[in-house]
């Protein structure tokens, strides 16, 4: 009963440590007005803005879909903005689809980003609570030990992560919008590298980056006209779900969180996806340290559980010969501003759906996944997007 | 860091009612409060339009965007406001206007631009179309009204950096202008 | 079985059915954002007799800014226990916009029934200065205007352009603190004459005491649910047969501030001129505002306007958009009113407006 | 105003925003106790698993965790990372271990100081103690809790602890 929904734009911004060079909506506009070339339309042709951000910390502005409105042509229109943490980027893109789907508004703009470097990334993800532990460990102590609990459970050898890390950074050399660009990447590289939170490597940590991502979603209409007009064929969604659970209970699996399984398992059912190693092309996975990827390997179905890291290993991921290659755009690992991490993977899925992903393209790309996730691993967003109208 | 609150607070009125929130309310039960502070050092990159507002401020002139339908937009802003389309030149405007509002604040809170009594403006500048929000020094609100006309009232050059607050105040001005 | 009234927009009727709301009072001093929000649900999912499993979609509104630190939203969850993995979703804005999100994903198949809820402690920090971070981060927020005083300039420009006096802004907060008295969970109520109100001092002039809102510790929370679940679940549905939103530039200075478009063109999306409103619940911190909407809206004599007693009866940040949909609701659902309109604002000087209409049908 | 000044490129915007925060009722119980040197759970009537600490509400069953759990002073290393890595507000000198300790009795891990013990040495399962700061010391705060030190038993076995991680 759903209507259908389709990527008919897509933009991003160049990522960078810092860009100095632009104001918040400066940022914004910048990945936005790429999207709505890419759409072929203008402004005056979108229905609705849905915004997506990480902690308004970040930036210092509260509620700052208010402040940017007019930046994104919103003056009279419906405009939205979402927040689920880490995965945000991921579920704002469905909120703006869910109002193609409902039958609402037929062209959508949707924009993620996150100016970081107006503060400090530390600091805004960590702001000290009263009454709170002290600060022990940073960003990367709260995820080190779950790495190290699933190199515990599945037996993976120490290489592993450093592998991702270097794999994914190749990769981002193809993509002219990545933040890092580390033409030397090595293991070797990777090794020499400070080990942050032991068996965390520097190098296999996210770099903190300023970035947007914006996307036109369209209906069916819209998006047969898109393709009239430019000549480029849209993206079409074949599903979607979100999933949460808590932070921490008691016997909570970290490692291998049931609320991706079964949002995996959701949007599976939808596309019509049984074997997702054999059923997807390509894959844009929300992996901020690199022992990620063999995680949500196992979390997302393309291995069984124990198994992921050999895929890794076996440069199964790679696009440099591999059978599913994983974040081809160099990932989360290459480019990482917050609040825009995860609309990139829904964004990258899209372009390499549409063909349109550069020199990082997985020729003959047909179906893509993209997953985003967030909090202590208990928020997920995904989507299926395909070649083929559904 | 931590400790028990004892004696009420009195909170900066702008209840509907006057109250005195007592916080040691939940102490007998045992809840625990503490006082935590939010603070950052925010560096915004300010980019081209505003940048160039910044500048102009710096150097004692204030800039407005030129948008669509002949509006001249103050502060500028690098997109229309209504229809989102890059502005164009920046033109000079002001330094003298016309108030459009305002309104009295016989106690100024910390942070804000005056601490003795003023009131907040938006004006108009000379070959505007928007208004700009600020603070007016007048010496009382009997002479503040709608319609009145203003002027920028700059820092002295030393000390202006680039910021919105190089404009010191307006100030009332009695120049017979477009008002 | 009964059928619901036709609405405007979505394609399948989407109604309220449950509506619960924590005690708005001026500093919850013993609950923390969790144990404020248990209460609430086990009373809104209660009241229809329902339980958390029994609901397919989870949205929430809520600001960090509030608390002042990051992710205030994934410990309010432990409040519900998404556990099984839950469908769910956060806007950093007033919850009303959380129940558009979910007004949305209830148009389509396989999602029957959805737990809407906002919170917000105002008590913790100092409003004044927080709201301000509303602002455009260059140009106004370094000013640190407060939100009375930019109330102020609006209620200024209502008197200037002669569409309002002060005795019309002490006449709403009379009226609305007078309806509050019949309200349990109010936090202001009294009797006062328009007149005594008018002996007030000045706050901000032209504001006096009477004109401004509360600063209020609240919690709500809505259920909403589709179709023949509305009716196996509620006796009367308050079903939305109309809901959009809109929003206006952002600087004070760029817009008419005796005017409200976005509402106007939210409640002509939304139908509220398709027929007569008995009731009407607008969210106008400030007493000028609702003269403003009322406007906007052209709701005419005999219009019953926040017969709760409004945001100037309690003013839950983040929650109050909810209320007033959850009030107009209530009116709906237990017969004193057949159609009803709701409306929600957010930011400065009623830069963004959501107006819903409800119904009762037959 | 004479010489030509480079144009303004960024803005500073300092933020300063107070609050009085308040850690509820539920938190407020578990804080007290450490104020006086002890662990203090809050068990779910529903599922009967103990959290420590518990923000009030059991976040599987959302309900409240009314009924309180005296806890012991030992516990389990269920993970741990080292850090290398200096960073604001860090006081203790690099290399050091931060392990998720799983109290006895209590059904969630926390994060914990791990010291007394060479950093290579410590292991998942290692079962270790809680070393309180002095008496004059104690606050309302895991600051209360120096940090943990081996107590010499032999390690968990790794079942018992594996879902804890």
């Amino acid at each position: 009963m759903s209507e259908r929904v389709a990527v008919i734009g897509t933009g991003q911004t160049k990522h960078a440590a810092k860009r100095d060079d632009v104001s918040i909506a400066g940022l914004v506009r910048e990945a936005a007005l790429r999207a709505l070339e890419d759409a072929g339309l203008g402004w005056a042709d979108i229905d609705a803005v849905v915004i997506g951000k990480a902690p308004d910390m970040f930036e210092g502005v509260m509620m700052p879909e208010l402040y940017l409105a007019p930046a994104l042509g919103a003056v009279g229109k419906p405009i939205m903005r979402v927040h689920t943490a880490g995965s945000v980027g991921g579920s704002t893109a469905l909120v703006a689809a869910h109002l193609v789907t409902s039958g609402i508004h037929d062209r959508v703009l949707t924009v993620a980003f996150e100016k970081q470097s107006d503060s400090d990334a530390m600091w805004a993800l960590s702001v000290p609570q009263p009454f709170s532990a002290p600060l022990l460990a940073g960003a990367g102590g709260y995820f080190a030990p779950h790495i190290r609990a699933y190199m515990r459970r599945s037996g993976a050898p120490g290489h592993i992560g450093m592998q991702v890390a270097v794999k994914d950074r190749l990769q981002a050399l193809k993509n002219p919008y990545a933040h890092l660009h580390l033409p030397d990447i090595s293991i070797e590289m990777v090794e020499q590298s400070v080990m942050l939170w032991d068996p965390l490597h520097y190098l296999e940590a996210c770099p903190s980056s300023d970035g947007a991502a914006a996307m036109v979603l369209g209906s069916e209409q819209a998006a047969a006209a898109a393709q009239v007009d430019t000549g480029r064929r849209p993206a079409w969604v074949h599903g979607m779900a979100m999933r949460s659970e808590p932070t921490m209970f008691a016997g909570r699996d970290q490692i291998n969180p049931r609320a991706g399984r079964e949002c995996a398992a959701d949007v599976y059912r939808q596309a019509g996806v049984t074997d997702p190693r054999r059923d997807f092309d390509c894959a844009e996975v929300y992996v901020p340290f690199s022992w990620y990827e063999p995680m949500w390997l196992e979390n997302l179905g393309f291995c069984d559980e124990g198994d992921g890291w050999k895929l890794t290993d076996a440069g199964s991921t790679s696009m440099d010969g591999g059978d599913i290659p994983w974040n081809c755009s160099g990932g989360v690992l290459s480019s990482n501003p917050i609040g825009a991490s995860g609309m990139l993977r829904f964004l990258e899925a899209a372009m390499q759906v549409r063909g349109e992903a550069g020199e990082h393209q997985v020729d003959g790309t047909r179906r893509a996944l993209a997953q985003a996730y967030g909090g202590g691993s208990q928020f997920f967003a995904m989507w299926v997007v395909g070649t083929d109208k559904p | 860091m931590f400790y028990f609150l004892h004696g009420a607070r009195k909170v900066r009125g702008i209840d509907c009612e006057e109250v005195t929130v007592d916080q040691t309310a939940g102490a007998d039960e045992g809840v625990l409060t503490s006082a935590h502070v939010l603070e950052y050092p925010y560096s915004r990159s300010v980019g081209p339009v505003i940048g160039a507002f910044l500048t102009g401020l710096r150097d004692g002139r204030i800039l407005g965007a030129s948008g669509s339908n002949g509006s001249v937009v103050v502060p500028p802003t690098e997109y229309d406001p209504e229809t989102a389309e890059a502005t164009g030149e920046l033109v000079e405007v002001g330094p003298a206007g016309t108030v459009t509002s305002w309104a009295w604040i016989a106690d100024p809170a910390p942070g804000q631009p005056l601490d003795h009594p003023f009131a907040w403006v938006l004006v108009r500048l000379d070959g505007a179309t928007t208004s700009v929000l600020h603070v007016l020094d007048a010496p009382s609100p009997s002479e503040v009204r709608t319609g009145m006309r203003v002027r920028a009232d700059f820092l002295p050059a030393t000390e202006r950096v680039g910021r919105i607050q190089d404009i010191r105040a307006f100030v009332p001005a009695d120049d017979g202008g477009p008002g | 079985m009964p059928t619901p009234p036709s609405a405007r927009g979505g394609r399948r009727p989407v109604a309220v059915v449950s509506f619960a709301q924590a005690q708005n009072q001026r500093r919850e001093a013993h609950r923390n954002e969790v144990e404020t929000l248990m209460p609430v649900f086990a009373d809104v999912l209660g009241k229809v007799g329902i339980t958390k499993d029994d609901v397919d979609f989870i949205c929430s509104g809520s600001t960090d800014y509030l608390v002042g630190g990051p992710f205030s939203f994934v410990s309010a969850l432990d409040a519900i226990g998404v556990w099984p993995p839950r469908r769910e979703s956060h806007v950093e804005m007033d919850a009303a916009w959380a129940l558009y999100e979910a007004w949305v994903v209830l148009q389509e198949d396989g999602v029957d029934a959805a737990l809407v809820y906002g919170f917000g402690k105002s008590s913790l920090g100092d409003l004044s200065r927080i709201v301000a971070l509303q602002l455009d981060p260059y140009v106004m927020a370094p000013l640190w205007p407060d939100p009375v005083a930019l109330a102020a300039l609006q209620a200024r420009a209502l008197l200037d352009a002669g569409k309002a006096s002060e005795e019309d802004f002490a006449a709403v907060a009379a009226r609305c603190r007078r309806s509050a008295l019949d309200n349990p969970m109010a936090q202001v109520a009294y009797d006062r004459t328009v007149d005594e109100l008018m002996t007030e001092d000045y706050v901000v002039a032209p504001l006096r005491r009477h004109a401004l809102p509360p600063i209020t510790d609240g919690a709500a929370a809505i259920v909403l649910a589709a179709g023949d679940k509305a009716f196996e679940w509620a006796e009367r549905p308050a079903w939305i047969t109309g809901i959009d939103h809109r929003i206006e530039t952002h600087s004070p200075g760029g817009r008419d501030l005796t005017l409200s478009p976005s509402t106007a063109m939210a409640g002509r999306l939304a139908g509220v001129q398709d027929g007569r409103v008995d009731v009407a619940e607008l969210h106008a911190p400030f007493a000028h505002q609702e003269l403003i909407l009322a406007q906007a809206l052209d709701l005419g004599e005999g219009v019953s306007v926040n017969p709760s007693g409004g945001a100037l009866a309690a003013n839950a940040l983040m929650a109050g958009g909810l209320i007033r949909i959850g009030e107009a609701a209530s009116r709906i659902m237990d017969g004193r009113a057949d159609r009803a309109v709701a409306h929600a604002t957010s930011g400065p000087l009623l830069q963004q407006n959501l107006v819903a209409v409800l119904e009762g049908g037959r | 105003m004479a010489e030509a000044r480079e144009p303004v490129t960024t803005l500073d915007t300092p933020i300063r925003l107070e609050y009085l925060f308040s850690a509820g009722i539920a938190q407020s119980k578990n804080l007290r106790g450490l104020a006086e040197g002890r662990f203090v759970g809050q068990r779910c009537p529903v599922c009967s698993k103990v959290y420590v600490p518990s923000r009030g509400s059991c976040p599987v069953d959302g309900v409240p965790t009314d009924e309180e759990v005296a806890l012991g002073n030992t516990g389990t290393v269920t993970t741990f990372c080292v850090v290398n890595v200096p960073f604001a507000g860090q006081s203790i000198e690099i290399p050091y271990i931060v392990a998720q300790v799983l109290l006895d009795g209590a059904d969630i891990s926390f994060m914990g100081l791990i010291q007394e013990i060479p950093a290579d040495q410590v292991r998942m399962g290692l079962r270790v103690e809680a070393v309180w700061v002095e008496p004059d010391q104690l606050g309302p705060s895991m600051a209360s809790v120096k940090h943990f030190r081996p107590t010499g038993e032999p390690d968990a076995e790794y079942a018992s602890y594996k879902d804890y991680t």
